[in-house]
């Protein structure tokens, strides 16, 4: 049982890995195609992973920078494992992963570990603009966890559960029945607090162009790249998942999971390439007030 | 007879008690407080006073029958005694500290004591 | 036994054999003095001796008449306590006064040697009139005293204090002429046979006497005299009228008091109440030392005249009230005046000299202690037992005004003992010892131990009460001169052979708590063999601290709770002052804890109020006003969490405290306040208690607690007072969690009392000890030290993670079961707060490791060495704690579970294994972190086997803006790099409530310098406060 | 009767002397004044059948409390004199 | 301005006395305790004819022995407040005719105080008066020989021997268990003469050389301190 689970689980983690490429490769050719630009291969993303993984590595700046990467993979496979994928109506089937039910909290908390492992490392390298994208990172973090964990709450009330697998049960047997429409105020708290949590414009400062130049991630090269490239891109479904589970109803299949996550990541891209970036103070003040009036609404309304 | 004594003691305590209270001289205020001391033996010896009484000195010989009906009060007589002494020591006192004040700041206006104060 | 009349036989006859005595003789005179006060101390000894083992009081008459026809003496129990009494302090003033009187002459021995004859007769005689002539002595021989050591200023006070007391005594005399004309008697007990008040005009004559001698008693605000006084006289003058004289002066009045009839005990409790709040507010403003005596002796004199009007409530207890209260003011204000008299400082900020000569500093620290009524003191037994009976009979109004009054009085001795211990004291000269001065001092240091020891022992509370730690403090103490090597072993070997013998006693709550004081002292004490030298004073506060949370667990009663919990404050306090720039926040620290105390005090009180007993089970069921005895015992216990409202102390408090004292003020001293809290909501009764609304109350506080604490840390620059901040964060969870009233909140609770324990030692202690080794407290002046101390990284990395609540570690336990409770408990935007706070406190966390050991390692650190050994030892002791808890949750979790589930029996969680289960969801502690632990295991192993060619690169080596760095400075990003938090967040972080305190303060202050203002120092004026004292007596009491 | 009448213009004169006491220029003055009121209560002492108090206030009272009073009056004069000139003692500058 | 306030304060202090002005009646009768002095029983018991000096030495005795005190306390203190002392020095030199005049008075004068408080028990006057007038002598002495030697310890000692005697007498009475100040320690003599009232003179008689001795010693010191040019 175990064992096959286990197999099931890395399965998932493989598909998730390379449609977290796929994805990435599309929306990034879709931003070139809006700009106007041709854009890369939709294989480009294989590419630049292999050539990362197998050029030799050369350097390290110490042991936190060593583990850096390994916490911020380690916080995207933890992820996946805590995390159910498709409901098969078992709450023990094969695609809930060692979920235990997905306890929302544990969820909520465990994202926070690459996050950590990211910032200690890129720390240890030395570099001064890490510590500037990392600090308004936390600080965008925490902006941004304040309506989504009302929303999040919100929902764990309609439902009176923090199992993710029930709140998705509860999500079954037609779009009427998502929390999109049961609980409209969380919906909306939730969709845009997904700007933020996703990481793009107006909501990207944290990765700003001259930090990409010589911040965190070119700190780091060769097989710490690659890590941190698969790392991206299973965070960037499993966040995508998290959404889809809490508001859109969940996947019954692998390919509504796609549909689903494609959908909820291109909403994110979506804004990004219409509005301009904010500062950090801007984005902060912006999500204390729609998201966060949406997500106290959604309390008070399942509250009383 | 003995309200116009004690009428008198009390306003001579006023007026002591108005001296101290308002002039500024030292040797004034405590001329003020001789006088405010005197004021209240005047009231103490009008109260001892019984009407008709007399001394309380048994010097004669129909005296000593039924003395307590012909004698004014003895007690607060001897009271007296002892404040007036005891007056006299406190205004010697006050006069070697009025003294020793002027010694120190070559004035005797009370103003001008104020080094200790808050 | 001898007559008591020869006091006077003795004391006059030696005053007038004095005469004989050549003048070239000084010595000889002053011995005899001497001899003389002894000789009355050992007759009125004597008399104290019989008459406590049952022989009956005695009266004396004079001149072969019975009174009231001649004059009487009495010699009773209180005559003969107070009269020993102020022949011990005569003597050992004599003692302190030798010089000054010998060279003054005989004729000063002379006076000395009257005013403490005429002294024994106020208190023994019985009659009014000789009343006023022993006075008249009493108040001539102040005079001269006060010129002992001449001045300009001694003879201004001494003229202004003969006006004075010359209208008073000439008050006296009218009242005591009228009570003759209207009572034909002068006797004392015949006049209050004759009960003249009843009298139209003999009402008036009463007023008179009466307030002629509270007048006399310098009461607040027709004192202006008597603080010149205090002020400009010798200081060993000064201990004689605030020990001595005040002492008569108080029998006095209670003497008189008992004439005057039960009708006047509210006045004199009113005029006492005004007194006693007056002269402590406007002391507030006072810097000259004998006059902030003066003032806090006219403030005790306040409240001994409070007591004396409430006789009647306290009926039997009076006197051990009042002589509780008395004889702590005695022996400490003549040890106060004596001091002020040694170092010869005026301005209290100078007295930091006395810092040179430590033993002295540990006197006045004594005094002062008992002054304000901490415990061991005869004051901390008397207060609470007035405090209590003046609650059980609801006069809660004057428990305010004389809780207020203390408070105010402990702002300005700790701001005066403050300054001793941490002002600034190089340029001030040193004071010379003479040892005639010092036997004194000490003499009476010691009795205040003594008396409070036999205070103690008065009442069946009190003899419960435990002094084997007090006495385990005071043998480290006599032994502070030895090295830190073994004073430490003995510290730790008897706090654990103590823990050893008396946890079997405890229940489990109380032994969770037992334990985190008890091992985290140990483990915390450990870190204390990395100092060096002999470390004077550590010890003794130290283990005062944990003799004081230990007594609080073991309480069986709420006095010897209250007890442990002042010698706890006592402790902290010392063990927080030893920093080196604590001295604000020292103050701080006691004035909330103060102010706290006093607020659990009245809590107990009313407690106490309608159950007469003093176990600790009286809580549980408080009829009298119980909203607002659990609301003050609720604030009492928060100010020691520091909740938002009372946490201006905290932050420099722990920051500045040595590096092993912020784990123990930090990770061990809030949990004894996290310990009443519980203690309390226990008491209301669990889950269906009948006050939702304070818990709720509560609940929002911690939910606000949290957000505040941890956002101001964010903002932190100081690594200490960034943990500091984090703690304040850290306890508003665990007041939320107990708020929560449910099983789950409380289970979150105390999985959150254990681990903060655990991360908040390791982390204080990590920096503490990285602080001592790079001698700087800011973060950006440090970087990059995991290349230099690996360990202390290990251990602040695994702390924050457990601080943050990340799984796999334990801090993760506790959020859990919150967010389950606060479902349950539908706490919703609380919980939200809580979980914001919780990404707050991450930006904090990261702050604390990057800043510290990452990014770029510091020239002038190149150096350093890893942290001490001492220090590795109770940290990684700690770690093993926290791993054992993360991976094993149930360990911890089911015996907690099993705590709580005595008062919340429902909503429980249900343990299958390792894995929790609550009705929201479930959660495998085990299962989680063996998951996530492969799987970093396998992701690390997988970039090993690609990377095995990697070298490490040099500091430098990094390029940006086309740049190689050549400083760590300018690479190293650490100063307010949560600049964008801040501009978005400001108007949080606005210090409101220290706005609010110091506004509070400055209110105080400004009141206080406005209103001394009427002690304008003419003495005319004096005359004018005097007599409209009297005619607004006159026309409140008998109202025109 | 008469005793009444001498009484009452007693208590106007001590009454009188007191003022004089109070407000007289000259210190002198007012100290014999002070001495005087005494010398009239002990008057006033007799009449009130109280020798012995007659005679303590005119021997204590008025005289020997008088006496020190010009003592203390010439010793404050002397010091005046060595210092500067001024006649504070009689009455106090107005500032 | 503050005239004014003290004329309000005084018009309230007033207000304050008035019950008990209004409440005087006058005396119609002695108090019980002056009654109790004035039965025959106790006018023999105590055997003085002036019974104010009965209550001054024995009835109120203690009160007396604090009066005295509290003299003994103000010389004390003004000799040690006005230390300085510089006695050589000439004043104006007094007439023949008062020097003479008062070489002839100074004894009369003294013979009188004595006189007065010897017979403290049968005659208005008593120890103070006498004492009083002891120290006039002593003020004429001063007027009239402003350089006469002032035997300071002669009176110091004065001083001491009655106020010991006057103790000792005291607490003799205790020691016989009579009681402190008893008069009763001597034999009680026949009413009305000299020696009777028992200690009552003995006592009144040192008790007037020590307040002699005691005002000269205070007249003396502020005589002294005229004198420091």
């Amino acid at each position: 049982m175990t064992i096959a689970k286990l197999g099931y689980t890395l399965l998932g983690l493989f598909i998730v890995w390379n449609w977290g490429f796929l994805m990435g490769a599309i929306f990034r050719k879709i931003g070139a195609r809006v700009s106007g630009r041709i854009g890369i291969p939709f294989y480009q993303p294989w590419i630049n992973f292999f050539k990362s993984v197998g050029v030799r590595t050369t350097i390290t700046h110490g042991v936190m920078y060593y583990l850096g990467p390994v916490f911020r993979l380690t916080g995207g496979i933890g992820l996946l494992f805590f995390m159910p994928l498709i409901y098969t109506g078992d709450p023990n089937g094969m695609w809930t992963n060692f979920s235990f039910e997905g306890d929302l909290i544990l969820i909520l908390y465990f994202q926070l570990f690459g996050m950590l492992g990211m910032a200690m490392g890129a720390g240890e390298g030395g570099h001064p603009y890490s510590a500037m994208g990392i600090a308004r990172g936390l600080a965008q973090h925490a902006a941004v966890e304040l309506p989504l964990t009302l929303a999040i709450l919100s929902i764990a009330i309609q439902y009176d559960t923090f199992s993710m697998y029930k709140i998705v049960e509860a999500q079954q047997g037609g779009f009427q029945n998502w929390v999109l429409f049961t609980n409209p105020f969380a919906a909306g708290a939730i969709i845009l607090a997904m700007l933020g949590a996703m990481g793009h414009s107006p909501f990207n400062l944290v990765k700003a162009p001259n930090e990409i130049l010589i911040g965190p991630a070119t700190e780091y090269e060769g097989t710490y790249l690659g890590f941190m490239q698969s790392a991206g891109s299973i965070l960037h479904v499993m966040e995508a998942v998290l959404f889809m589970n809490l508001v859109f109803g969940g996947a019954t299949s692998w390919p509504e999971l796609i549909v689903k996550t494609f959908l909820i990541y291109f909403w994110s891209v979506f804004v990004g390439m219409v509005f301009p970036r904010y500062k950090i103070e801007q984005s902060i003040t912006w999500f204390f007030k729609v998201p966060l009036v949406l997500g106290v609404l959604a309390i008070i309304v399942f509250s009383f | 007879m003995e309200y116009i004594t004690i009428t008198t003691g009390f306003l001579i305590i006023l007026a002591g008690l108005w001296a101290i209270m308002t002039r500024k001289n030292l040797i004034r205020i405590i001329i003020g407080f001789s006088l405010f001391d005197t004021g209240i033996h005047i009231v103490m010896v009008s109260m001892a006073f019984v009407k008709g009484g007399v001394a309380p000195i048994l010097d004669k010989k129909e005296l000593l029958t039924d003395t307590a009906h012909k004698i004014v009060d003895p007690v607060p007589q001897a009271l007296v005694l002892t404040a007036i002494v005891i007056g006299l020591g406190v205004t010697a006192l006050m006069l070697a500290y009025a003294m020793r004040l002027h010694q120190e700041k070559k004035s005797l206006d009370i103003e001008s004591f104020k080094d200790l104060k808050w | 036994m001898i007559s008591p009349i020869h006091i006077l036989t003795i004391g006059l006859g030696g005053a007038f054999a004095l005469g004989f005595v050549p003048k070239k003789a000084k010595d000889a005179a002053a011995v005899l003095m001497l001899a003389a006060i002894a000789l009355m101390g050992v007759l009125t000894g004597s008399w104290l001796i019989g008459l406590i083992n049952g022989e009956s009081a005695q009266q004396i008459f004079t001149a072969g008449f019975k009174p009231p026809f001649s004059i009487n003496l009495l010699m009773g129990l209180n005559e003969s306590v107070l009269t020993t009494a102020v022949n011990f302090i005569g003597l050992l003033g004599g003692i302190y006064l030798y010089r000054n009187l010998k060279e003054a002459g005989n004729h000063a021995v002379m006076v000395f040697l009257i005013f403490i004859m005429g002294l024994n007769v106020v208190i023994m005689t019985r009659d009014i009139f000789n009343l006023f002539v022993f006075l008249e002595i009493v108040s001539i021989a102040t005079a001269g005293l006060v010129i002992l050591t001449e001045s300009g200023k001694s003879i201004q006070a001494g003229f202004k204090y003969m006006l004075a007391t010359g209208i008073i005594s000439g008050v006296l005399l009218l009242g005591i002429i009228f009570a003759y004309y209207y009572s034909g008697t002068l006797n004392i007990d015949g006049l209050t046979a004759a009960n003249i008040g009843a009298l139209k005009g003999g009402s008036v004559a009463l007023l008179l006497i009466m307030v002629s001698i509270i007048l006399e008693l310098k009461s607040f605000p027709a004192n202006g005299w008597g603080l010149d006084i205090y002020e400009g006289s010798n200081a060993g003058i000064g201990a004689m009228l605030s020990a001595a004289t005040a002492t008569a002066m108080y029998f006095v009045l209670s003497k008189l008091l008992e004439m005057a009839g039960s009708e006047w005990n509210y006045w004199v409790a009113l005029i006492g109440a005004v007194s006693f709040v007056g002269s402590n507010v406007l002391a507030l403003k006072q810097r000259i030392a004998k006059r902030l005596l003066g003032y806090s002796s006219i403030g005790q004199i306040g409240l001994l005249m409070i007591i004396l009007g409430f006789k009647d409530v306290l009926g039997d207890n009076t006197p051990y009230v009042a002589f509780g209260i008395l004889f702590s003011h005695y022996f400490a204000k003549a040890g106060l005046f004596w001091l002020a008299g040694i170092v010869k400082q005026n301005d209290i900020a100078n007295w930091a000299v006395i810092r040179k000569k430590p033993y002295f500093l540990f006197l006045m620290g004594t005094f002062i202690f008992a002054l304000i009524g901490f415990p061991p003191f005869p004051s901390f037994f008397a207060k609470w037992e007035l405090v209590m009976e003046l609650v059980n009979t609801g006069n809660l109004p004057w428990v305010v005004a004389i809780l207020f009054g203390s408070m105010m009085e402990a702002v300005y001795l700790f701001r005066w003992f403050g300054y001793a211990i941490k002002g600034e004291n190089e340029n001030i000269e040193d004071f010379k010892i003479e040892w005639n001065k010092i036997l004194p001092v000490g003499i009476v240091a010691i009795a205040l131990y003594v008396t409070g020891y036999f205070t103690s022992q008065h009442t069946d509370a009190g003899a419960a009460i435990n002094w084997i730690p007090l006495f385990f403090v005071a043998a480290i103490f006599i032994l502070d001169f030895l090295p830190v090597f073994i004073k430490n072993t003995i510290a730790i070997i008897g706090m654990a052979f103590y823990f050893y013998t008396i946890y079997p006693d405890l229940d489990n709550l109380r032994l969770v708590f037992e334990a985190i004081f008890m091992i985290g002292g140990i483990l915390t004490l450990i870190a204390g063999y990395a100092y060096k030298g002999t470390r004077p004073g550590f010890y003794p506060v130290a283990l005062l601290m944990y003799a004081g949370l230990t007594t609080i667990i073991e309480a069986q009663n709420t006095l010897q709770f209250f007890f442990g919990w002042e010698l706890m404050t006592a402790g902290s306090y010392f063990l927080i002052i030893r920093g080196k720039r604590s001295m604000p926040h020292g103050l701080s620290y006691m004035l909330f804890s103060v102010g706290g105390a006093y607020a659990l005090l009245m809590g107990l009180g009313m407690a106490f109020a309608g159950q007469g007993s003093y176990d600790m089970s009286i809580i549980n069921s408080i009829s009298y006003i119980p909203y607002w005895a659990y609301g003050l015992l609720i604030v009492g216990f928060l100010t020691k969490t520091a909740a938002l409202g009372l946490h201006i102390w905290l932050p420099g408090a722990h920051g500045e405290a040595e590096s092993d004292v912020s784990p123990m003020v930090s990770a061990i001293l809030l949990k004894a306040g996290v310990f009443g809290i519980v203690l309390t909501l226990i008491g209301m009764g669990g889950e269906n208690n009948a006050y939702p609304w304070l818990p709720y109350a509560l609940g929002w506080l911690g939910a606000i607690t949290a957000f505040s604490g941890n956002l101001m840390a964010v903002f932190q620059e100081d690594a200490k007072r960034l943990l500091a901040y984090s703690s304040i964060g850290q306890l508003g969870y665990i007041v939320l969690g107990f708020a929560m009233m449910s099983h789950l909140g409380w289970l979150g609770g105390f999985s959150y009392v254990v681990n903060h324990f655990l991360y908040k030692a390791v982390l204080f202690l990590t920096i503490g000890a990285v602080v001592l080794r790079v001698k700087t407290h800011n973060m950006y002046e440090m970087g990059g030290l995991i290349k230099r101390m690996p360990l202390a990284f290990t251990a602040v990395m695994i702390g924050i993670i457990a601080l943050s609540g990340v799984p796999p570690l334990s801090g993760f336990a506790g959020k859990w079961l919150f967010y389950n409770a606060i479902l349950e408990k539908g706490w919703y935007l609380q919980g939200a707060i809580m979980f914001f706070s919780g990404g707050i406190a991450f930006m904090y966390l990261w702050r604390l490791i990057h800043t510290i050991f990452l990014g770029q390692l510091k020239d002038n650190h190149r150096n350093v060495k890893e942290i001490s050994i001492w220090f590795l030892i109770p940290i990684y002791t700690l770690l093993a704690g926290i791993m054992v808890y993360s991976v094993k949750p149930q360990w911890v979790l089911q015996p907690l579970g099993d705590i709580v589930a005595q008062w919340f029996p429902d909503g429980q969680l249900t343990w299958d294994g390792g894995t929790a289960f609550t009705k929201y969801g479930h959660w495998a502690g085990t299962a989680v972190a063996v998951t996530i632990i492969a799987a970093f295991l396998v992701v690390t192993a997988l970039l090993m086997i690609s990377t095995r060619k990697a070298h490490k690169v040099k500091q430098f080596d990094i390029t940006y803006s086309g740049e190689r760095p050549e400083r760590p400075e300018t690479t190293h990003v650490a100063y307010n790099v949560f600049e964008g938090l801040y501009q978005a967040m400001w108007v949080a972080t606005i210090p409101l409530v220290e706005k609010w305190w110091n506004k509070v303060s400055d209110f105080l202050h400004d009141t206080a310098g406005i209103v001394r203002r009427i002690y304008s120092g003419n003495g005319q004026s004096y005359v004018i406060h005097i007599v409209l004292f009297i005619i607004v007596t006159y026309f409140v009491i008998i109202g025109g | 009767m008469e005793f009444k009448i001498i009484t009452t213009l007693l208590g106007i004169l001590m009454l009188a002397m007191s003022f004089i006491a109070i407000y007289h220029k000259k210190m002198i003055v007012a100290v014999i004044a002070t001495g005087a009121v005494g010398l009239f209560a002990s008057i006033m002492y007799l009449f009130l059948a109280a020798p012995d108090v007659a005679m303590t206030e005119a021997a204590i009272g008025s005289g020997l409390s008088t006496i020190i009073f010009f003592y203390v009056l010439n010793r404050i004069r002397q010091n005046d004199k060595e210092g500067r000139e001024s006649d504070e003692i009689d009455e106090i500058p107005n500032k | 301005m503050k005239k004014l306030l003290v004329l309000f304060i005084l018009a309230a202090f007033v207000s304050v006395l008035y019950p008990l002005y209004s409440s005087f009646h006058g005396s119609t009768g002695l108090t019980e305790v002056s009654q109790f002095y004035a039965s025959k029983e106790n006018i023999e018991k105590v055997n003085s004819q002036n019974l104010v000096t009965a209550v001054v030495v024995t009835y109120r005795g203690l009160d007396t022995l604090g009066e005295v005190t509290i003299l003994f306390l103000t010389a004390a203190i003004i000799a040690f407040f006005l230390k300085k002392e510089s006695d050589k020095r000439t004043l104006r030199k007094n007439s023949e005719i008062f020097k003479t005049a008062a070489k002839l008075l100074i004894p009369i004068i003294t013979m009188l105080g004595i006189y007065i408080f010897i017979n403290g028990h049968l005659t208005p006057g008593g120890g103070f008066q006498g004492g009083a007038v002891i120290a006039s002598a002593v003020i004429l002495m001063f007027l009239a020989f402003p350089n006469m030697e002032f035997s300071h310890k002669f009176f110091e000692s004065l001083e001491s021997v009655s106020g010991l005697v006057y103790v000792g007498l005291a607490a003799f009475g205790a020691i016989l268990g009579l009681g402190f100040l008893d008069n009763a320690i001597l034999p009680l003599g026949k009413f009305g003469e000299l020696f009777s009232a028992g200690a009552i003179p003995v006592i009144y008689s040192f008790v007037g050389l020590k307040v002699g001795a005691e005002l000269s010693n205070i007249l003396h010191k502020f005589k002294s301190v005229q004198a420091d040019n």
